[in-house]
Parts: structure tokens; C-alpha cells; sequence
């Protein structure tokens, strides 16, 4: 068992997560929350892969497109946060209480 | 190993204490406002010795700089905040525990 | 060092994980949103560690920024709007729907409508059980097919770094990764501060008003902190830009402190009117256009889109990178006001004043 | 120098302890308090990664912890 293959697989489970959540969960932020864990998971497998490489350092492109997909992340999950306040304002209910299934 | 090694690694060693003590105190204390007193011995004590263990085994004077600055950063991030915490908490009428 | 059997590595990177796996299982499972975003919080300082282990320090720079700076501001801000309303009177709320004289938009009206009856019907779960059941079901086969996937994936070839290594000497810049995001594939980051810009204008479709208000005058010692604070971050915004010509560094992680300062300012502000700065619309696309200029000249000099000439790759990176660092900061402040600003009632005329800092008493 | 990574998997099982904070509550405060205590041993687990792993610009990454532990903490006590 070596290390990149730990967090790649770490990754993928938290891909799986997150997936399940965003599909289950009808709260607005935690569906969010769940693309964002998803996201991170997706971030971990390139990441870690980059570190497969022989030599002593990881390979840089995968990090470059990891570094791009972050803020990328970061604004899209503001965007869709700045949406779903919109949506409450508009609807007017809370589309989200605590008796969610667990 | 020289001696400001050992020293710097007796000084990192020393820390490991202090965030024990904040983060069990977080845990057993009964209200917030002791456990803001557990979480700052964490905050200026075992960052500090970190700190200043990490300085004495750093090769670059430049480097020491930051990490002098971190701590700076550290403790009056830390120092304010908490004093803003217990005076939101106080505004929310939280009271302090009291032996029953 | 790091695939050898040592025992101090493999702990490490087997807690790190496990922390990762249960953080993550409980900020997804938590009904109580605060408390998941307060997880989520912690799940991003520990992958920040996790790219460290991965030798990824470009990526846990950019990680720090946000991950401290943006994220937990995002969600606390939006999660307070969520719930504010909800606790305050419902009825208020309906009613000043139902009036005509304050409507926002009037010629959405009807959609508007039809959407708040999908979102009461839909109240508490899309999903009934089965359908919960047929869920977990296929993600956790994907799952099991991913990991089994990644689990016999064959070793990865070098051809890419060693291209990227026997090319460094004409990138103008030393940093690998920078080399990639701005020299190699440069088109790649132009299209992707294209892309922030696009959210920037959704954000500002969605929530037009840029006056961002905070119901007291911050306390005086609040204030200290910030004068003490927000000199130091955007002095090391500066230096993480300068710093990634040769180490890890450059212009998303530069900008990303540079908006955590921003919201750290428009945090503490009574009113924070965004709109009112001439030279925040400029700010936010002078990254974009100097790239495009760049990219211009280059494909009249050079023959090439994006092919710098060798002498003057560092220097061109650097202008470049100095003009995104303030356009993502630009974006991401706009960004956190959209999801923070009241589109309710924009009080006439004030987008002509350029407070700052205000008493308490002249807002009420 | 891998020996380094002692401490900071010490340190690193203290914060993380110290997580269990954020899952009891009560108060919000509470939670922010856990999360406050993770950024500062993540500040420290940095430190002695840097030299375990011998790393100088871990420096900087702490450095940006530490420079904007304070922000999260601002919006918190600032919400209405």
C-alpha cells in the first residue's frame, strides 16, 4: 500500500459521498456542501495521481489544472449559494428543515 | 545533531502538551467562556513554542521572519477574537456556569 | 522517503485520511446546517495537509486562502440569510410580496410564483425510501468500480512532467506549475478568469444590488484587528504573487488573500458599497483584457497565440499574473457581496456615497 | 527527517480530539471554537512539516493560516 494510493482511493470514496448526498438531500446548501465534497474527491484522485510519477517530484500539470478547478470551485459555489438566497427570497419558505432522512 | 537542533526539537516537543491541555479542555469544560480560556494556552503557548522551535532550527534568517510573524498574526487573531466570542456570546445571554 | 516502509509516514497519512473520510461522513449526515459547514471548515484545513503530504504546495496555498479566507465566509453569510428569514415573521415576508409597490422584479412574477409552489412541494425530501435505497445503491457500485479502477491502474507514464521539465528553461519562470498555468498552457487560464468573470455577472444578475449592509457599528476592537491585519495580508498577497516566479505561489493563491482581505473589510463595515468605487468594474476586468492584449500581440509578433518571445516570458507571466491577481480578487469580493446584500429593499441613492465606514446612527 | 512527523501526528490526534467539540455544540460558538483550535494545530502541523519533509515555503502556506484564521472568526460574530 503506498501513499498515492491511499488518497486515491480516499478521493473516490468521497466522490461517492458526495454524489449520494447531492442526490438525496433536498437543502439548497447541502446540496452544495455535497458538490463541493464531490469536487474535493475529484481534486484528491488528480492530485495523488500526479504523485505516481517515478521521479522525485510530482508531475506539475495535473496541479495546474487542480489549482484552476479550485477557484473555478469557489466561485461556482458562490454563484449557486447567491442563487439559492434568491430562490428564498422569491419563494419565501424555507425549502429546508431539519427532518431530512439521515 | 547540533545543539540549536536538539534545543529546537526539545522546544516542538514541549508544545504537545499545551495543545492536549487546549483541546481536552475543550472537551471537559462545562461553558463557553472556560472554554475559550482552555483554547488559548493551544494558541499562544504551544504555537509559540512551535514557533520558536522551528526558528532555531531554521537555515534562513528570511524564513525566521515569518515565522515570527505568524506567531504576531496568530496571537492577535487570537487574542481579539476570543474577546469578540464571549462578547457575542454575552449578547446572546449565555450564561456563565455556575457550581450547582 | 515517502514510499518506503516508514512507520512515522504511514500513521501520519492514515489518520490524515481516516480524519478526511469521517469529516466528510459527518458534514454530509448533519441536519444542522451550521454545524456542517463549521465540518466542512475543518475537512478543508485537513486536505490542505493532505496536499502537503502529496507534495502539492501550490494547490495547499491556494487551499489556504480560500479554505480560511472564502469558504466559511461563503456558507456562514448565506446560511444566515437562509435563517434569518425563516425565523423572522413569515407573514411580513408574504406580505411584502403581495404588495405591489416594493417588487424587485416585476416581470418574473408568474415564474416566481410557479417556483415557490415546486419548492413548498417539495419540502422535505425528493426521494422517497426505495428511491433512497436505488441511490446508494448505484453510487456505491460506482464507487466500488472507481476504487477497483484506481486499485489496478497501471503506473503512470512521465512523458508529460519530462516535457514539462526539458522545457522549463525557455518558460521564463521556475516554478513548474506556474510554468504550466501561464507559459504552456496559458490559454487554459485565460479561459478560466473568462469563466470567473462569467460567475461575477451571474452573481450580479442574481443579486444587482453591490451595498452590503451589518446591523451595528463594528466594536473599536474589531477595528484594531483589521488595522493591525490588513496591511500584513495584502503585503503577502504581494509577495505570493512575486514568490511564484520561483517557488510555489502566483496569481490565484495572491488573489484569493488578497479577497479574503476584502471580506474581511466588508465584514467589519456597517455598509460596504462596492458599486460606489470607480475603479471596481476596471479591477475586475483589467485580468482578462490584459491576457487578451498579451495574447494579441504575441500572435502578431510571435506568429502565435500565447507564444511569448523567451527574453520576455518572465516579465510578460508577471504583468499578466499581477492583472488576474486583481481581477480574481475583484471577483471573488463581488462574489461574497452578491450572496451577502439584501436585493429586498435597495434604499434610493445610495450607490452616490462612498462610505466606508459609518456610524451606527446614520443608518437608522 | 522524517522523525519530525512524530510531533505533528501528536498534535495533529490533540486538534482532531478536540473536533468532537464541534459535533457536541451546543452553541455555534462552541463549534467555531473547535474549528478555531484545528486552524491554529494546522498552523503548527504545518511548522513541523516543513521541517520533517524539509520544505520551506510550508512557511508561507502557514503563514496564509494564520493571516486569515481571523476572517471565518469575523463573519461569525458578525451575523445578525
Amino acid at each position: 500500500m503506498n501513499i498515492p494510493l491511499l488518497y486515491e482511493l480516499v478521493g473516490v470514496i468521497l466522490l461517492g459521498m458526495g454524489l449520494y448526498s447531492l442526490v438525496v438531500y433536498s437543502h439548497p446548501v447541502r446540496k452544495i456542501l455535497a458538490l463541493n465534497v464531490s469536487g474535493a474527491g475529484v481534486f484528491l484522485f488528480l492530485v495523488a495521481a500526479a504523485d505516481r510519477t517515478s521521479g522525485p517530484l510530482p508531475d506539475p500539470v495535473p496541479h495546474a489544472m487542480v489549482l484552476t478547478g479550485i477557484v473555478v470551485a469557489v466561485s461556482a459555489t458562490a454563484l449557486a449559494l447567491a442563487l439559492a438566497c434568491r430562490i428564498h427570497q422569491v419563494s419565501g419558505t424555507a425549502p429546508l428543515t431539519d427532518n431530512e432522512p439521515e | 545533531m547540533s545543539l540549536t537542533d536538539l534545543l529546537g526539537t526539545f522546544l516542538i516537543v514541549l508544545a504537545i502538551p499545551f495543545f492536549w491541555g487546549g483541546s481536552l479542555g475543550l472537551l471537559r469544560f462545562p461553558d463557553i467562556y472556560t472554554r475559550l480560556h482552555a483554547l488559548t494556552k493551544a494558541d499562544n503557548l504551544g504555537l509559540g513554542l512551535v514557533v520558536a522551535g522551528s526558528i532555531l532550527m531554521s537555515k534562513e534568517w528570511t524564513v525566521g521572519v515569518k515565522l515570527l510573524l505568524i506567531w504576531l498574526a496568530v496571537l492577535v487573531a487570537s487574542t481579539i477574537s476570543c474577546y469578540l466570542i464571549a462578547n457575542a456570546a454575552r449578547k446572546r445571554k449565555i450564561n456563565p456556569w455556575k457550581i450547582p | 522517503m515517502e514510499n518506503s516502509l516508514n512507520y512515522a509516514a504511514i500513521a501520519f497519512d492514515g489518520v490524515l485520511a481516516l480524519v478526511l473520510l469521517v469529516l466528510a461522513w459527518q458534514l454530509l449526515r448533519s441536519p444542522n446546517l451550521f454545524k456542517a459547514i463549521v465540518l466542512f471548515i475543518s475537512f478543508g484545513l485537513m486536505l490542505s495537509l493532505a496536499w502537503i503530504r502529496l507534495k502539492a504546495i501550490d494547490i495547499a496555498l491556494a487551499e489556504a486562502a480560500i479554505g480560511a479566507g472564502l469558504t466559511g465566509a461563503l456558507f456562514l453569510t448565506a446560511l444566515d440569510r437562509l435563517q434569518r428569514r425563516e425565523e423572522n415573521d413569515r407573514e411580513e415576508q408574504d406580505a411584502r410580496w403581495k404588495s405591489q409597490e416594493k417588487k424587485p422584479i416585476i416581470t418574473t412574477e408568474a415564474s416566481d410564483q410557479g417556483l415557490a409552489a415546486m419548492i413548498r412541494k417539495n419540502k422535505n425530501h425528493f426521494f422517497s425510501r426505495p428511491l433512497q435505497t436505488i441511490a446508494a445503491i448505484s453510487v456505491l457500485a460506482l464507487t466500488c468500480i472507481l476504487g477497483w479502477t484506481v486499485w489496478t491502474l497501471p503506473p503512470f507514464s512521465d512523458q508529460m512532467s519530462a516535457l514539462v521539465s526539458s522545457n522549463m528553461p525557455i518558460s521564463g519562470v521556475e516554478n513548474p506549475v506556474t510554468a504550466v498555468l501561464l507559459n504552456f498552457r496559458g490559454y487554459d487560464t485565460l479561459l478560466e478568469i473568462g469563466v470567473l468573470l462569467l460567475a461575477a455577472v451571474g452573481v450580479i444578475s442574481v443579486a444587482p444590488s453591490a451595498v452590503m449592509r451589518t446591523g451595528s457599528s463594528p466594536s473599536p476592537i474589531l477595528l484594531l484587528l483589521i488595522r493591525l491585519l490588513l496591511p500584513f495580508i495584502i503585503l503577502v498577497s504581494g509577495y505570493i504573487l512575486w514568490i511564484g516566479k520561483y517557488a510555489p505561489g502566483g496569481a490565484f493563491q495572491a488573489g484569493a488573500v488578497l479577497a479574503a482581505g476584502g471580506i474581511l473589510l466588508a465584514t467589519a463595515a456597517v455598509r460596504f458599497n462596492l458599486s460606489a468605487s470607480k475603479a471596481m468594474p476596471l479591477a475586475t476586468g483589467i485580468g482578462l483584457l490584459i491576457f487578451l492584449l498579451v495574447a494579441l500581440a504575441t500572435m502578431i509578433i510571435c506568429g502565435n497565440y500565447l507564444q511569448y518571445p523567451v527574453a520576455l516570458a518572465g516579465t510578460l507571466i508577471l504583468v499578466i499574473e499581477a492583472a488576474a491577481t486583481l481581477s480574481i480578487a475583484a471577483v471573488l469580493v463581488r462574489l461574497f457581496v452578491g450572496v451577502k446584500s439584501d436585493t429586498d429593499n435597495p434604499a434610493p441613492g445610495e450607490d452616490s456615497q462612498t462610505l466606508i465606514f459609518e456610524e451606527e446612527n446614520t443608518i437608522k | 527527517m522524517n522523525h519530525y512527523l512524530w510531533p505533528a501526528l501528536l498534535i495533529l490526534i490533540s486538534v482532531v480530539v478536540g473536533l468532537v467539540r464541534i459535533l457536541w455544540g451546543p452553541t455555534a460558538a462552541d463549534r467555531m471554537l473547535a474549528a478555531q483550535l484545528l486552524g491554529t494545530g494546522g498552523v503548527a502541523v504545518l511548522l513541523i512539516l516543513a521541517q520533517a519533509m524539509q520544505m520551506p515555503s510550508l512557511v508561507d502556506v502557514a503563514l496564509i493560516y494564520a493571516l486569515l484564521a481571523a476572517v471565518t472568526m469575523v463573519v461569525f460574530v458578525r451575523r445578525q
